[in-house]
């Protein structure tokens, strides 16, 4: 145990520190790696009722609010960009500058939710409700229906996610603050982000099949 | 050892290219692109998504285990979406479901 | 927990037992608050032993109803209950977890040199989570449980009066406590191998860990979200599935049997490591070939995601999708025929002790066989028309999971009892155990083979009178199996009190993992061992050596 | 295929169960081997023209299997004894493997792999892509019967009449949750999928009954969804489908069957017509005729009350019970000279229509003859009235009673290729068609 002395944070089975990141950051790799297949079973049947109804979906989408669509692709964007600041700016010892960054990117992730919460409301003003209660009188049918249906739980299994990666920030923003995330420890700082910037690749992709592809 | 090499200055072009992106894709999605228009746009979010993944997720700099992860589920994403569209599309015309053909 | 009344009282103990991960602490709390993988790894087995003491006893009730080909002691919505809760428990409160999480748990780090898996706490979490999802599946069977056949398809699953919601729900939760444990062991494996633990040095039972971790993490959250969709569609409607709204059942069964097939290995690949382990440790000499076993438990782990439309052939999936699936299963099978092969192979020139372990390791062997080719048989798609739904696929996965990875985990059982008690059974009871359990296994299950050709479709609570001869049997046969399961229930307790102490290696083995005391100290090993030679190699080092792999 | 009387018919049936003479050693060989296979796998009889091909690689793979497991048995029985432990501290031979035996075992077992598969792909292709000239049948499965339904005519309930060597491509849907429609004998089986069609063709080699099943978990009467299967000569099978008897009714009053249309007659007279009206809906007169020409079954002229001699030589009184017992449970006593093809009515028929029918036979029956011999006790030890002899037959305790003939309405318009919508969610605003 020969770096033991320089790493409280360093438990009793491994070997050293550097390892021991390694393997957290592994970990959250491989977790990040399940959280995708998650994902990716609802894209599997967005692809296949595509196929299915392809003149609906295209239809729906064009339905679908963009401009408020572009702006969370936005936010999420920049939020995502604020966050990897925040760790450069901890990797430079900067815990004040790194703790706005996270502040930042914990605004952007509220006001996200916030757009999205507005969005939802607009559409079941239309009618638009997932499910059984789907009564759309401009987008009837089956397929719109099932296009809503997708959208209701992919968009909001994506911001049950944002909700939780909001949550992760605030603590780790909190964490900066007090001094506990430092240059030389900030795992958890570390595996944030990448669940932060995991749920923004998630996006990415929800952004064109929603919005853009009408 | 993770070597920090991607820093401030990354993160900044990142974004700036992810935002040109976007608005990229943005304005195709307006273009007549006609069957185009689904591909083009996948490709976009996948470039997007690569650069995430590399620089802001700092894949660049992992060497083994953990690029060859992200290889592995990419590979499995694709191979559920893929069979399972492919059942509904090489569905006889009698099995699908009717309501709007293309 | 019984088990702190098992651990072997300080006066009787050993030199070098007094530190043993079992007499360190004996308070409750210490066996609750682990954070020991050895300890998580007895949880564990403890738990899964009580659930197929459950499910076991569903399949019992289930035979003898189908003793006659009217109703006998239940109406027909008892015996879809009964099924079902069988399929459940079996699959996922004991299958899946029985090898990794105990055995797995248990001996990963021992095989590796380490002192604990990489995220001890993840790890016990990973019991309460299970825990918790047992008690969700359990409060689900109490409030009516649910009637949908353990694949829960819709429409049938989304409109079915029964409560399938919770018992949808712990499924769910049982998922994520599998996928802790999945993540926990790939970390462990490459990052926590100790000094001159090459990837070619890997026990083969690390290989099928790692390997079935990596379908846990890949393909159980799939699973998870197919579930959530029908509890949401049974609980407010959401309708992805439902055709009256355009929706297509027939995409669930994908992301299902997604999972669902994938799982299948996730079962079999830890019984695999667990007969190379026995078959190299009884037969005193190296594995046949070591880089075609690790080839093929990659190879089922991946292609194995490829093959999940087999079980669809006649559900109205495309004509295109038929051939690729049938094909593909066929790639995954010649992996499984490799290992067949070199099981077979590496007894040539052993020096073949024959124990209760081995005569288990025989009739996976044989079983495992016979289920499998089977298997090869319904993947060609024409005959698996007419066998589908029907007793011939009952009898295949029951050869699989219960000639298979059930035999395989009684060999483990057998096998490593003495490394984590430190005591021995008694060998004349265990082996009339087996032949209890084989025999009753064959009498069982190989007239569900007839059934299935003559017709016989699953999930029938009447049937055809035609067909009550070969049920008599087989409900016969699972009398059989239970004595021999609840036999070795009782000599395995009288031996955890009464046993011969075992010594560090009573088999003689040269796996790492028998290098430590039986049962191990807590910290598994006091300094960080270094490996200099392959996990099966029983030859002097002067010899020539080399790595296969 | 001319039948010119019950004989012929029964020759011609006696026939068809052996359309191909073996006319070479060879031949015989095979057939002798098929037999063999078929019994010792406990497989059913080989009604469908597909049956026997898909039974031949069934066998294949299992003499595979067979010598595989052989293979493994011994070898590893044969290991165990040379290779035993023979001194507590003996130790194995260390074995290094040569790849020159690895590669080809496992190429030459993946190409047998490849070999099943596409055999037996071929095989599945031949299944979903039905000759040209296939008849449509479209069926609908629901909890827990199951409705056929011809593109143009009649429908039924519970049984499916086809023609012998005739393609028969059925259309399978569900209206409520997936069912599987399963004919062990034919070795055929599809999913019947709610919201879509599903199909599946077969063609049945001979005339005979052959048991349905349902092969997909559909709730609580999962395991009692049974039917039939009734193969008719071909020209049974267009008699019946056009609901006509082989000759024109002897009562020219209602020259086509329709219940509506008695409706001002005397009560037993209205009696006799509703029955005349069942008899035709339910296919009764596409096998008995009602003027004494010969049929698939006897004739109903003066059958009331006649003597019948049975196949096993006993001689049967025919009353009201006996007839019930017919309907309900046909195969108890066959009539001497007739193929057991009649399907069970149990179920299907009301106990009215029961009735109704009985009267129907009976005003066929002007001069009934003289009651001698035992008089015949059905199962169920049923009193002689109409009306209580069905009532002796109780409906099965699953749910088949619903499918009452009046019900028997599949309106899938032929063609269409939208199921009707499922009926298990009353509130489902957007199951209209798109656009
Ligand atoms: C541990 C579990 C397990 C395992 C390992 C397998 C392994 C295999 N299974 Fe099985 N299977 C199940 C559990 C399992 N299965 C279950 C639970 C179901 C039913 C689910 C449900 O509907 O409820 C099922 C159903 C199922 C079906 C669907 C049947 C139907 O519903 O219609 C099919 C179809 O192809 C199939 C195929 C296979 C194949 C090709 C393999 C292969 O991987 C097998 C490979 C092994 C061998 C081939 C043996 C060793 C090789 C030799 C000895 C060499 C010689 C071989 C030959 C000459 C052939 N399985
Ligand atoms: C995964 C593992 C698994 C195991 C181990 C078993 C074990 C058994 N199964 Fe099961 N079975 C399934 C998985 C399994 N099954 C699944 C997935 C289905 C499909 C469900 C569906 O259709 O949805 C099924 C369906 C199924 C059916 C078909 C029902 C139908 O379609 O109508 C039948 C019928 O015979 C059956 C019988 C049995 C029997 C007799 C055993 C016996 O081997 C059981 C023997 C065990 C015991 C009797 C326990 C006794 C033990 C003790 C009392 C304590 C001893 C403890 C220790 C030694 C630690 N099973
Ligand atoms: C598939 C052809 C077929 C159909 C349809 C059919 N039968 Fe029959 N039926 C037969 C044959 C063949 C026999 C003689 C063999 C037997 O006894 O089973 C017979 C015998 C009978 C007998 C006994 C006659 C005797 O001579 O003893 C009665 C009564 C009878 N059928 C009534 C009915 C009624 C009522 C219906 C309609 C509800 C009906 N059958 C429909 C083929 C048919
Ligand atoms: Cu219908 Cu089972
Ligand atoms: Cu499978």
């Amino acid at each position: 145990m020969d770096s033991a002395a320089t790493a409280p944070h360093l438990a009793s089975h491994f070997e050293d520190l550097a390892k021991q990141t390694h393997a957290a950051r592994l970990g959250m790799w491989v977790f990040i790696g399940s959280e995708a297949l998650l994902f990716s079973a609802l894209f599997a049947l967005y692809a296949a009722y595509r196929a299915a109804y392809p003149a609906a979906f295209r239809a729906a989408a064009g339905h679908t609010d963009l401009t408020l669509g572009s702006l969370m692709t936005g936010v999420l964007l920049t939020s995502s960009y604020l966050v990897a600041m925040g760790l450069a700016r901890v990797r430079a010892s900067r815990p004040r500058g790194a703790a706005g960054f996270l502040a930042g990117a914990v605004l952007l992730g509220i006001a996200f939710l916030a757009l999205k919460g507005m969005e939802y409301a607009e559409h079941f003003r239309a009618g638009i409700y997932p499910g059984v209660g789907y009564r759309s009188a401009t987008l009837p049918g089956a397929g719109a229906n099932i296009f809503f249906t997708l959208y209701y739980a992919m968009t909001g299994l994506h911001a049950l996610h944002v909700l939780g990666g909001v949550v992760l920030l605030i603590w780790l923003a909190w964490r900066v603050r007090a001094g506990r995330l430092t240059a030389v420890y900030h795992t958890p700082l570390e595996l944030g982000g990448l669940y932060w910037h995991f749920v923004d690749v998630i996006w990415v992709f929800l952004w064109p099949l929603f919005y853009l592809l009408r | 050892m993770h070597a920090p090499r991607i820093g401030a200055r990354t993160y900044l072009r990142t974004w700036i290219a992810l935002l040109v992106l976007a608005a990229a894709t943005l304005g195709l999605s307006f273009l007549p692109l006609g069957a185009f228009h689904a591909p083009v746009a996948l490709l976009i979010a996948a470039t997007k998504a690569a650069l995430i993944a590399l620089f802001f997720m700092h894949l660049a700099d992992e060497r083994g285990s953990i690029p060859i992860a992200v290889g592995i589920w990419v590979l499995l994403l694709a191979v559920l979406v893929t069979l399972t569209a492919a059942d509904v599309l090489t569905r006889g015309e009698m099995l699908r479901p009717p309501a709007s053909g293309p | 927990m019984s088990t702190t009344a098992t651990a072997p009282r300080p006066a009787g103990a050993r030199p070098g037992q007094e530190r043993s991960y079992l007499g360190v602490e004996t308070t409750i709390r210490s066996w609750l608050a682990t954070t020991d993988h050895k300890r998580i790894g007895l949880l564990f087995l403890i738990a899964t032993a009580a659930a197929l003491a459950l499910g076991g006893s569903l399949a019992l009730a289930m035979r003898l109803e189908l003793l006659t080909p009217e109703p006998l002691f239940m109406d027909d919505l008892a015996y879809n209950r009964l099924f079902t809760l069988h399929g459940v428990i079996m699959v996922w409160l004991f299958m899946i977890p029985v090898i990794p999480a105990s055995f797995g748990n248990f001996l990963l780090p021992l095989m590796i040199g380490a002192r604990d898996v990489a995220f001890p706490r993840l790890n016990l979490a990973s019991v309460y989570v299970y825990l918790a999802g047992a008690a969700v599946v359990l409060g689900g069977i109490l409030a009516s449980g649910a009637d949908t056949g353990w694949t829960f398809y819709p429409p049938y699953s989304t409109t079915t009066p029964t409560a399938v919601v919770p018992v949808l729900l712990g499924v769910f939760i049982l998922g994520v406590s599998s996928t802790m444990t999945g993540i926990n062991f790939i970390v462990t494996t490459h990052t926590l191998r100790t000094r001159g633990m090459h990837w070619s040095r890997l026990p083969l039972f690390v290989w099928t860990l790692y390997g079935t971790s990596i379908i846990i993490v890949l393909a159980t959250p799939v699973l998870g979200i197919s579930l959530l969709l029908v509890a949401a569609d049974h609980a407010f409607g959401l309708g992805m599935f439902d055709p009256a709204r355009g929706g297509d059942p027939i995409l669930f069964q994908h992301i299902f049997w997604f999972y669902s097939h994938p799982a299948v290995y996730i079962m079999i690949l830890p019984a695999m490591g667990v007969i190379t382990e026995v078959v190299t440790t009884f037969a005193r000499k190296n594995l046949f070939s070591y880089g075609a076993m690790v080839v093929a438990t990659l190879g089922i782990a991946f292609i194995g995601f490829l093959t999940w439309g087999h079980h669809m052939f006649t559900a109205g999936m495309s004509t295109f999708d038929v051939a690729a699936f049938g094909a593909l299963s066929m790639f995954v099978a010649i992996f499984s025929a490799i290992k067949v092969f070199n099981w077979v192979a590496t007894l040539y020139g052993g020096a073949i002790a024959v124990s209760v372990p081995l005569l288990y390791l025989f009739g996976f062997l044989f079983l495992f066989s016979v289920g499998g080719m089977t298997g090869v048989a319904q993947a060609s798609t024409s005959l698996d028309v007419h066998w589908h739904d029907t007793y011939f696929i009952v009898a295949h996965f029951h050869f699989i999971m219960v000639g298979g990875t059930m035999m395989a985990y009684l060999a483990a059982l057998h096998y490593w009892f003495p490394k984590m008690f430190g005591r021995l059974y008694s060998e004349r009871w265990a082996t009339a155990a087996a032949a209890l359990v084989i025999g009753g296994f064959i009498l069982t299950f190989s007239p569900q083979f007839w059934l299935g050709n003559a017709g016989m479709p699953r999930r029938y609570h009447t049937y055809p009178a035609e067909y009550q001869t070969l049920h008599v049997i087989s409900t016969v046969g699972s009398w059989a199996i239970t004595g021999g399961l609840v036999l070795t229930l009782v000599y395995l307790i009288v031996a955890l009190r009464r046993g011969r102490p075992a010594g560090p290696n009573p088999w003689g083995s040269a796996a790492f993992e028998w290098q430590t005391p039986s049962p191990p100290p807590r910290e598994n090993y006091i300094t960080p061992p270094v490996i200099d030679r392959g996990p099966y190699d029983y030859h002097p080092p002067q010899q020539e050596h080399e790595d296969h792999g | 295929m001319s039948i010119t009387g019950a004989p012929a018919a029964a020759m011609a049936v006696a026939l068809a169960q052996d359309p191909v003479q073996p006319r070479h050693p060879w031949d015989a060989l095979v057939a002798a081997l098929n037999e063999f296979y078929r019994r010792a796998l406990g497989l059913p009889e080989q009604a469908s023209t597909i049956a026997p091909t898909i039974d031949h690689l069934h066998y294949f793979q299992i003499t595979v299997m067979f010598a595989v497991a052989g293979v493994i048995g011994i070898v590893t029985t044969v290991f165990v004894f040379r290779y035993r432990r023979r001194a507590p501290d003996q130790i194995g031979r260390r074995v290094d493997v040569p790849h020159t035996v690895e590669v080809p075992l496992y190429t030459g077992l993946f190409a047998l792999f490849m070999l099943f598969w596409i055999i037996g792909f071929r095989q599945f292709t031949s299944l979903e892509l039905p000759p040209g000239d296939a008849l449509d049948v479209y069926v609908s499965a629901k909890q827990w019967v199951w409705k056929f339904a011809y593109a143009e005519g009649p429908t039924s309930v519970g049984v499916l009449y086809v023609p012998a060597g005739r393609p028969v491509r059925l259309r399978l849907t569900s209206r409520d949750v997936i069912h599987s429609f399963f004919v062990p004998a034919f070795r055929i089986k599809r999913d019947a999928v709610p919201g879509m069609y599903t199909a599946i063709w077969f063609e049945a080699v001979r005339p005979g009954r052959y048991p349905v099943l349902c092969a997909e978990l559909c709730g609580v009467g999962h395991s009692r969804m049974r039917a039939e299967v009734v193969v008719l000569s071909p020209q049974a099978f267009d008699d019946w489908r056009q609901g006509r008897p082989a000759l024109p009714p002897p009562d020219a009053a209602a020259a086509t069957p329709d219940a509506g249309r008695v409706s001002g007659l005397e009560p037993v007279d209205r009696l006799v017509e509703l029955g005349r009206a069942a008899a035709a809906r339910h296919g009764c007169l596409g096998c008995h005729s009602v003027d004494g020409s010969p049929g698939q079954g006897p004739t109903w002229l003066n059958l009331f009350g006649a003597r019948e001699t049975m196949q096993t030589g006993e001689v049967i009184y025919v009353n009201a019970a006996y007839i019930t017992q017919s309907m309900m449970d046909p195969e108890a006593e066959i009539v001497a000279g007739f193929p057991p093809i009649m399907p069970s009515f149990q179920g299907r028929i009301t106990p009215a229509e029961t009735a109704a029918i009985i009267e129907y036979m009976k005003a066929l029956s002007p001069a009934p003859g003289l009651r001698r011999g035992r008089e015949y006790a059905p199962v169920g030890g049923a009193p002689a009235g109409a009306a209580g002899a069905a009532g002796a037959q109780p409906p099965p305790a699953g749910g088949a009673t619903t499918g009452a003939p009046g019900a028997a309405n599949v309106q899938v318009p032929a063609g269409s290729t939208r199921a009707a919508p499922p009926q298990h969610r009353p509130a489902d605003p957007g199951h209209e068609e798109e656009r």
